[in-house]
């Protein structure tokens, strides 16, 4: 559904990724691990669009999308649910989830979406009418999640869902994620949250200074000692 | 103190404030937006003030008429204005700065146009209405200035409006506020900035006109207007639509209130000084920066 | 640098200079048809634009009247007018550049005041005669010899021929309360010089006397306070918009004074344009006019409405062809170009212009100019002095229509 | 500075320096018209006020707008201090200097709360001082409000007063702009330069960023004081209007960013070049066309030469050499 | 040398620092390990006086700096280097450094000296070849390196780095920690990091502390505070210490 293939990725002179190929099968969870400053939150940015690329080809579905702007990436279903959730603070819950919904397509379909994110989030909707910047962490990433629900994404990716946020939360939120897989939404989770975010997914990949030093079934890598090391040094 | 003379000195000081506050909110728009002064905000209200005196004088269109035609106009001036010139400028290191001195030599060239085309003498926008007084008690409210204050409420109000309650008002503050995720969420920021830019102008032309129902222009009153601007904005607070509001009612009180019970040759002395101070003391305003 | 050294560069430059003019007065002598050129810069563009375009049409007007004529000296004249933008120390370094580069043979007057007095210290180090508005009695003060007013704006003298009249008025009928509302730069402050010594000879208690920032932000307060003063007389030292605003205000509070003084707004054809017939009965001074009966006056408002479709010429129009004319007097009265001799013969001789004849003292100024005008019918009239009446002025002034 | 020329081009080039200063000095001693001395009077005028401005604008990155308001306090305080200790005419220029450090004086007390600010609330409210001392200065009587003040003119033939004061103003360019190139090259300078690029990691690396500032600030009013003094002994009448003019002001920002605000180099040609330049179109083209062009150059600027017109034309030579000599990698280096 | 007593932080509502006690010995390699948002840079800004501490005190060398602004701080000899790395873009490597060898302890006042002792530094640090280039010209390494150069030209008793390794290859690591122990023993500086790169942390520092939302949850020595089932928490989650 969406391929990396070798894209590399610099900040000015330096190299965030190097080489980095990724294929996410539709109907998966892909999940991508490493430690900080591994390049994860580059690659999610190099694919909405965010970051251009120095080298390398992105694919989706076949069609070249590396070099579009990032709104015409969203266009296509492709979402990402920034780290830090970036809500729009001064903006309600509701008004957040209508930017959501503000290309086209999404926006005719706008009230069964939102309907279906107030069943997935019924807390969301009884902060409808309050600031975004006031709810508690967990609500956030909530309302983070629904405004890309809103979206109505082919492909759904998170940067960093359990940053901050208190273990039962982070608990709910992946919960959620693995639910929406079983309805059909192909997801790539970022996180430092290994035990988790590998529990819920199909796939993964490790990512350690810019490049791919590990690829595998998700379960298996659970169990690999290799990983700890990267995290910890070990 | 004197009773008529307050409330009459407080009555034309809301209503100068409310037109100071007409034109001083796309000024805080795009300078809360888009990171970008744009000095020659008061210069394209001066235009549009220029452009309604011309179609009032040979068609005889009123010109709170010709605001349907002049609005557009500008809106369509300011698109293409960032088109050319603030895009480019938008990736630079120092946006603010940039800005200032871009606009600035618009500001110079502006000037100029109008000079050429209409000449340097003062204008007054006489209409059948400008003389036209009502009396309340011993209160006397004069009609253009009234106009100008429905003016500016309408005109705040339909920005708050576009702002709060329309996609692409929302999109706008959304592009504000996390300019990243909004793209994220499928917003062009290109082309909401365009959008912002030509509200800004087009409020910046209804400003224009409101000013010239109230004082005479002519082809330098933009120094001057853009010195109420700047005090409009940085009182409200940048990017504070209601903010620039009270704002420009804050200042008209003040400068209302300072001409009747001051020597009238210190008013300008004290509008600055008090400038002078709310910087010093609160730079961002007196109210919250909010979108 | 030595004084010696410096002696001998003076002496160099002058044995330079002596031979420049030999060869000068042959060209001179061998090319009489050479035109006269006279130079100085306006203010085109910028803030007194308006007023300086008007100047130049008057000047250029003359240029054609003299040189159909044939000419000053037999000699054909031609302008080079630089635009000096409004800013002063332009007007400043374009006079030099017209004195020392292009080699004018004349310099006209600059405008407005403030050019006008930074210009008078240079053109008398030049030894160039300046006839212009010279900005007001102190800068006549400065002992200058080469600038004259010919006629002067004179703020000081403004409002002569007003109070001139008042004073015939009985006394029980005149004003007792002034309020006097002035703009603060030099033309404003100048501009309260008589009525401060008139209100004093005449009785008239001044209540409120304050000035303001151009552009006036509002004239409400100012008339608030007049009426609650019970001022019965207002002056308003301003100029069109101000003074426009000011009346505007008048009416729209219900403020009748019995008289209204303004300063140089309501002499301008605009005034009764964006007032109408609020602006009726409004009185003021001048300089001169295009009613009076001095000759010249005519064939300036025929030209006029010929080629700018206006009933009478602008006053300014009037400045600008009135001190050329003053300046073409002193060149054929000295029979020569010579600056010091022109100034010379203006000390001792009388011009006649279409402001009248005027004799100039040693000051460079001429006999106080008293004429007072007042809008009627939204024409501006001269009701004094009595001699050049061209209408009865109207006092008290009549309610609000 | 600090890198680069190597000492032999650097003596050819202050060689070369003291050549044109020698040039300058000699030249109004062979008796040009004075309308030429006049004009390089203006024009080292705003060399002088270009180049003190970008001691704080250019090196410290704090866009000052208000500082006509320094010209016009040495103006005055020039004129009154002439006045009171009733000085000849000659001697009152010499009270330019004391009215240079009125002005340094004036920017140490408004300095420390307006550079707090930054950005373009500093550029807001160095303006707001400026409109407020011009008014205090018109509403004031004994400062000749609103009519202005006259000076007793040099009494001497035009030439050689001309002369002089052009002498006096080259004497304070030179002065000025040998200050400028010695803050660049001293640790003074180098502070100014870290508070210009990060403030906060200036203040790690130990610099104490609010004393710099103000002294930044009044050294750098310091010289737009005598100047303002030279100038109203120069034109014999001071007025509000004439010199507290916001143009200036604006025009010597726009010169110091014009021709670059990293080096003294910049202002000095940015001054020269829109001196000429505006001196060029108002003498063949029509004011408002002038304008409407000089209203472009800024964009020109802004858009095509953010580092100013030194910095563009030095890359430009550079690319020219670098196309011929070295291969493309090291062109990016060189240039970046 | 350095000690901090209660210190505590809030940003509105969140608390970014709590109660936090801490003590760096002269000599030492000190590690600071966290999850991102544990309150570490944080607690940096308020040592070097770019935060007002809200709660509590910190002392240098027995004497009060919570409270100074951030030069004075510097001049009493605290050097820092910025996560995001933070060189003055428009001046070239050396005036970089210089310009913090004049302003810094050592008190030089001569540009020229104070040239000669940058060029030192940048010699010990590894980039006296590029003196004449700028930041942007600069890899990743190369900046981390030259804002490890600035902070060294203040000449600080104490230096504070703020991940200097995040980004780098493991060979770069390598001879990153190698110039750390440089710093330690040829200039007898103190070093306080914080760092991510645990193999870094590991080989380097003689103590770490780790934090986890503001709140000390271990100190001791790398190995222990590694296997400390608190910071396994921290770090991987709930689950995975028990692993």
């Amino acid at each position: 559904m969406l391929r990396i293939d070798a894209i590399t990725v610099k900040y000015q002179e330096l190299a965030a990724l190097t080489d980095v190929s990724i294929d996410i099968e539709e109907g998966k969870i892909t999940a991508l691990i490493g430690s900080n400053g591994s390049g994860k939150t580059t690659l999610l940015n190099a694919i909405s669009g965010l970051k251009q690329l120095f080298s390398g080809r992105i694919y989706w579905n076949g069609e070249i999308i590396s070099g579009c702007s990032p709104d015409k990436i969203a266009a296509r279903g492709v979402i990402q649910v920034p780290e830090g959730r970036k809500l729009f603070p001064r903006m309600t819950v509701q008004e957040n989830l209508q930017i959501g919904a503000f290309l086209p397509g999404p926006r005719r379909e706008a009230e069964k979406t939102q309907k279906r994110v107030f069943e997935l989030f019924p807390r969301l909707e009884e902060r409808r009418g309050q600031c975004a910047g006031s709810l508690s962490g967990g609500e956030q990433q909530m309302v983070a999640v629904g405004r890309a629900l809103m979206s109505m994404p082919k492909l759904l990716m998170l940067d960093e869902p359990s940053l901050g946020l208190a273990p039962i939360v982070t608990y709910e939120i992946f919960k959620i994620v693995k639910e929406l897989n079983g309805q059909g939404l192909t997801s790539l989770i970022v996180s430092q949250e290994v035990l988790q975010t590998l529990s819920i997914s199909d796939e993964a990949y490790l990512l350690e200074h810019g490049k791919i030093v590990m690829r595998g079934n998700a379960q298996d890598m659970l169990a690999d000692p290799k990983v700890k090391e990267s995290y910890l040094g070990i | 103190m004197n009773l008529t003379l307050t409330l009459q000195s407080l009555i034309s000081g809301i209503m100068m404030g409310a037109v100071y506050a007409l034109l001083g909110i796309g000024f805080s728009l795009t300078w809360g937006v888009m990171r970008v002064i744009n000095v020659s905000h008061a210069t394209f209200g001066l235009l549009s003030a220029f452009v309604s005196y011309s179609l009032f004088k040979t068609f005889g269109i009123d010109p709170i008429a010709s605001l349907v035609l002049t609005l557009p106009a500008m809106f369509g001036l300011g698109c293409i204005i960032y088109w050319l010139l603030i895009n480019p400028i938008t990736r630079a290191k120092a946006v603010i700065v940039s800005s200032m001195i871009l606009t600035f030599g618009i500001a110079i060239i502006l000037e100029n146009l109008i000079l050429l085309m209409w000449g340097a003498d003062p204008r007054l926008l006489t209409t059948s209405y400008t003389n036209k007084v009502y009396v309340i008690g011993p209160l006397y409210f004069q009609y253009p200035r009234l106009l100008g204050f429905v003016m500016a409420l309408v005109g705040v109000s339909a920005v708050q409006f576009f702002l709060k309650r329309t996609l692409t008002g929302k999109a706008v503050r959304a592009a504000w506020q996390q300019p990243e995720a909004s793209q994220l969420c499928g917003i062009n920021l290109k082309k909401i900035s365009m959008i912002t830019f030509g509200v800004a102008i087009a409020c910046s032309g209804a400003g224009g006109v409101g000013m010239a129902m109230l004082y005479s222009f002519e082809p330098h009153s933009h120094n001057l207007w853009l010195i109420y601007l700047f005090l409009v904005v940085i009182v409200g607070g940048v990017g504070n639509i209601l903010g620039a509001a009270a704002g420009g009612m804050i200042i008209g009180i003040i400068t209302g209130l300072s001409m009747a019970f001051m020597p009238y040759q210190w008013v300008n002395l004290l509008t600055f000084g008090l400038l002078m101070v709310i910087l010093v003391i609160r730079p961002q305003g007196l109210f919250q920066s909010e979108v | 640098m030595t004084a010696k050294k410096m002696g001998f560069m003076k002496a160099s430059g002058e044995f330079v200079g002596a031979i420049l003019s030999v060869l000068l007065m042959c060209v001179v002598a061998t090319a009489d048809s050479k035109p006269i050129v006279i130079g100085g810069s306006l203010p085109l563009t910028g803030q007194h634009a308006e007023p300086g375009q008007w100047i130049e049409r008057g000047m250029k007007f003359w240029a054609k009247e003299m040189n159909q004529k044939g000419g000053l000296l037999g000699r054909p004249v031609e302008f080079k007018i630089y635009d000096d933008e409004s800013n002063v120390n332009k007007a400043v370094t374009f006079a030099e550049k017209a004195i020392t580069v292009d080699k004018v043979d004349l310099l006209f007057g600059g405008y407005p005041g403030t050019a006008a007095r930074a210009v008078m210290p240079v053109v008398e180090k030049h030894k160039f005669v300046y006839v212009s508005m010279g900005g007001h009695m102190k800068s006549f003060e400065q002992g200058y010899t080469y600038s004259f007013g010919g006629p002067p704006l004179m703020g000081e003298w403004w409002y002569e021929g007003f109070f001139q009249w008042l004073e015939t008025v009985p006394a029980d009928k005149r004003p007792k309360k002034a309020a006097v509302y002035t703009m603060n730069n030099p033309i404003g402050v100048s501009l309260t010089d008589s009525i401060l010594r008139w209100t004093k000879k005449l009785g008239i208690e001044i209540v409120v006397d304050e000035k303001y920032n151009l552009p006036l932000p509002d004239a409400t307060p100012l008339i608030v306070k007049a009426k609650q003063m019970d001022c019965d007389i207002l002056c308003s030292n301003g100029v069109l918009p101000d003074g426009v605003m000011t009346i505007r205000a008048a009416k729209a509070l219900g403020y009748n004074p019995k008289a209204i003084l303004q300063g140089i707004g309501s002499v301008l054809p605009a005034w009764s344009k964006e007032l109408g017939a609020d602006g009726d009965f409004v009185f003021s001074g001048t300089s001169l006019h295009n009613k009076l009966k001095f000759p010249g006056n005519d064939k300036l408002n025929e030209f006029v409405k010929k080629e700018y479709q206006l009933d009478d010429y602008p006053i300014y129009f009037g400045f600008g062809y009135c001190w050329m004319q003053t300046l073409a007097q002193a060149v054929e009265g000295a029979k020569s170009l010579d600056q010091t001799k022109m100034r010379d013969w203006l000390k001792s001789n009388t011009v006649n212009t279409i402001a009248g004849p005027m004799k100039f003292d040693s000051k460079g100024l001429p006999d106080p100019i008293n004429f007072c005008t007042q809008v009627i019918n939204g024409k501006a009239e001269l009701v004094w002095p009595a001699e050049v009446r061209t209408a009865e002025p109207v006092f008290p002034k009549p309610a609000w229509k | 500075m600090a890198h680069g020329n190597d000492r032999s081009g650097f003596y050819r080039v202050k060689l070369i320096l003291v050549g044109i200063i020698f040039v300058l000095g000699v030249y109004p001693w062979l008796a040009p018209p004075v309308y030429f001395i006049s004009f390089a009077f203006n024009v080292l005028t705003y060399i002088t006020l270009a180049t003190s401005w970008n001691i704080i604008g250019g090196y410290t990155g704090y866009l000052s707008f208000g500082h006509v308001a320094f010209f016009g306090i040495g103006a005055y305080a020039t004129a009154v201090l002439g006045a009171r200790l009733d000085l000849g005419p000659a001697l009152v220029i010499l009270a330019s200097l004391p009215a240079g450090v009125v002005s340094a004086l004036v920017a140490v007390v408004i300095g420390y709360p307006c550079l707090r600010l930054r950005g373009p609330y500093f550029a807001v409210i160095t303006l707001c001082f400026a409109f407020v001392t011009e008014l205090t200065v018109r509403n004031l009587d004994f400062l000749g409000g609103a009519d202005g003040l006259w000076i007793k003119g040099l009494a001497m033939p035009i030439e050689t007063s001309r002369s002089i004061f052009f002498e006096l103003m080259l004497v304070l360019t030179v002065v000025c702009l040998s200050s400028a190139h010695w803050i660049e090259t001293s640790r003074f300078g180098a502070g100014l330069r870290a508070i210009r690029e990060d403030e906060e990691v200036a203040q790690t690396m130990a610099i104490n960023t609010p004393k710099l500032k103000i002294m930044a600030f009044a050294v750098s009013a310091f010289f737009p004081g005598v100047a303002g003094g030279i100038y109203a002994c120069y034109l014999t009448y001071i007025h509000p209007d004439i010199v507290f003019d916001v143009n200036i002001s604006i025009l010597i920002v726009l010169m110091a960013l014009f021709g670059g605000g990293a080096s003294w180099v910049g202002p000095l040609v940015g001054a020269t070049l829109l001196t000429f330049v505006n001196e060029g179109l108002s003498t063949f083209v029509k004011a408002e066309f002038a304008r409407i062009i000089y209203g472009c150059l800024f964009i020109i600027v802004i858009i095509f030469m953010p580092n100013g017109i030194v910095e563009f034309l030095k890359n430009l030579i550079v690319k020219r050499r670098l196309r011929t000599k070295f291969v493309k990698n090291k062109s990016s280096q060189l240039l970046s | 040398m350095l000690k901090g007593i209660g210190v505590e932080k809030r940003f509105g509502g969140l608390t970014a620092v709590t109660s936090l006690d801490f003590e760096i010995f002269d000599g030492e390699i000190v590690g600071m390990i966290g999850p991102n948002g544990s309150g570490k840079t944080t607690l940096f800004n308020l040592i070097s006086g770019l935060f007002k501490l809200d709660k509590g005190a910190i002392d240098f060398q027995g004497f009060r700096i919570s409270g100074l602004p951030p030069y004075k701080v510097a001049k009493l000899g605290i050097g820092r280097t910025f996560q995001i790395v933070r060189p003055l873009m428009e001046l070239s490597l050396l005036e970089n450094v210089t310009t913090a060898v004049l302003y810094g302890s050592s008190g030089l006042h001569e540009v020229d000296v104070a040239r000669d002792m940058a060029m030192n530094i940048l010699k010990f640090t590894g980039l006296d070849s590029k003196f004449r280039n700028f930041p942007g010209e600069l890899g990743i390494e190369g900046r981390k390196r030259l804002e490890i150069a600035r902070a060294l030209g203040s000449k600080p008793k104490i230096l504070l780095l703020d991940e200097v390794f995040a980004g780098m290859n493991s060979k770069e690591i390598e001879g990153a920690i190698e110039l750390t122990f440089r710093i330690r023993d040829e200039y007898r500086i103190t070093v306080f990091m914080i760092e991510h790169v645990m193999k870094a942390i590991m080989t380097a520092c003689d103590r770490v502390i780790a934090l986890r939302h503001g709140v000390k949850i271990a100190d001791g020595p790398p190995e222990q505070v590694a296997n400390d089932p608190e910071v396994i928490r921290a770090y991987l989650g709930e689950s995975y210490a028990k692993n």
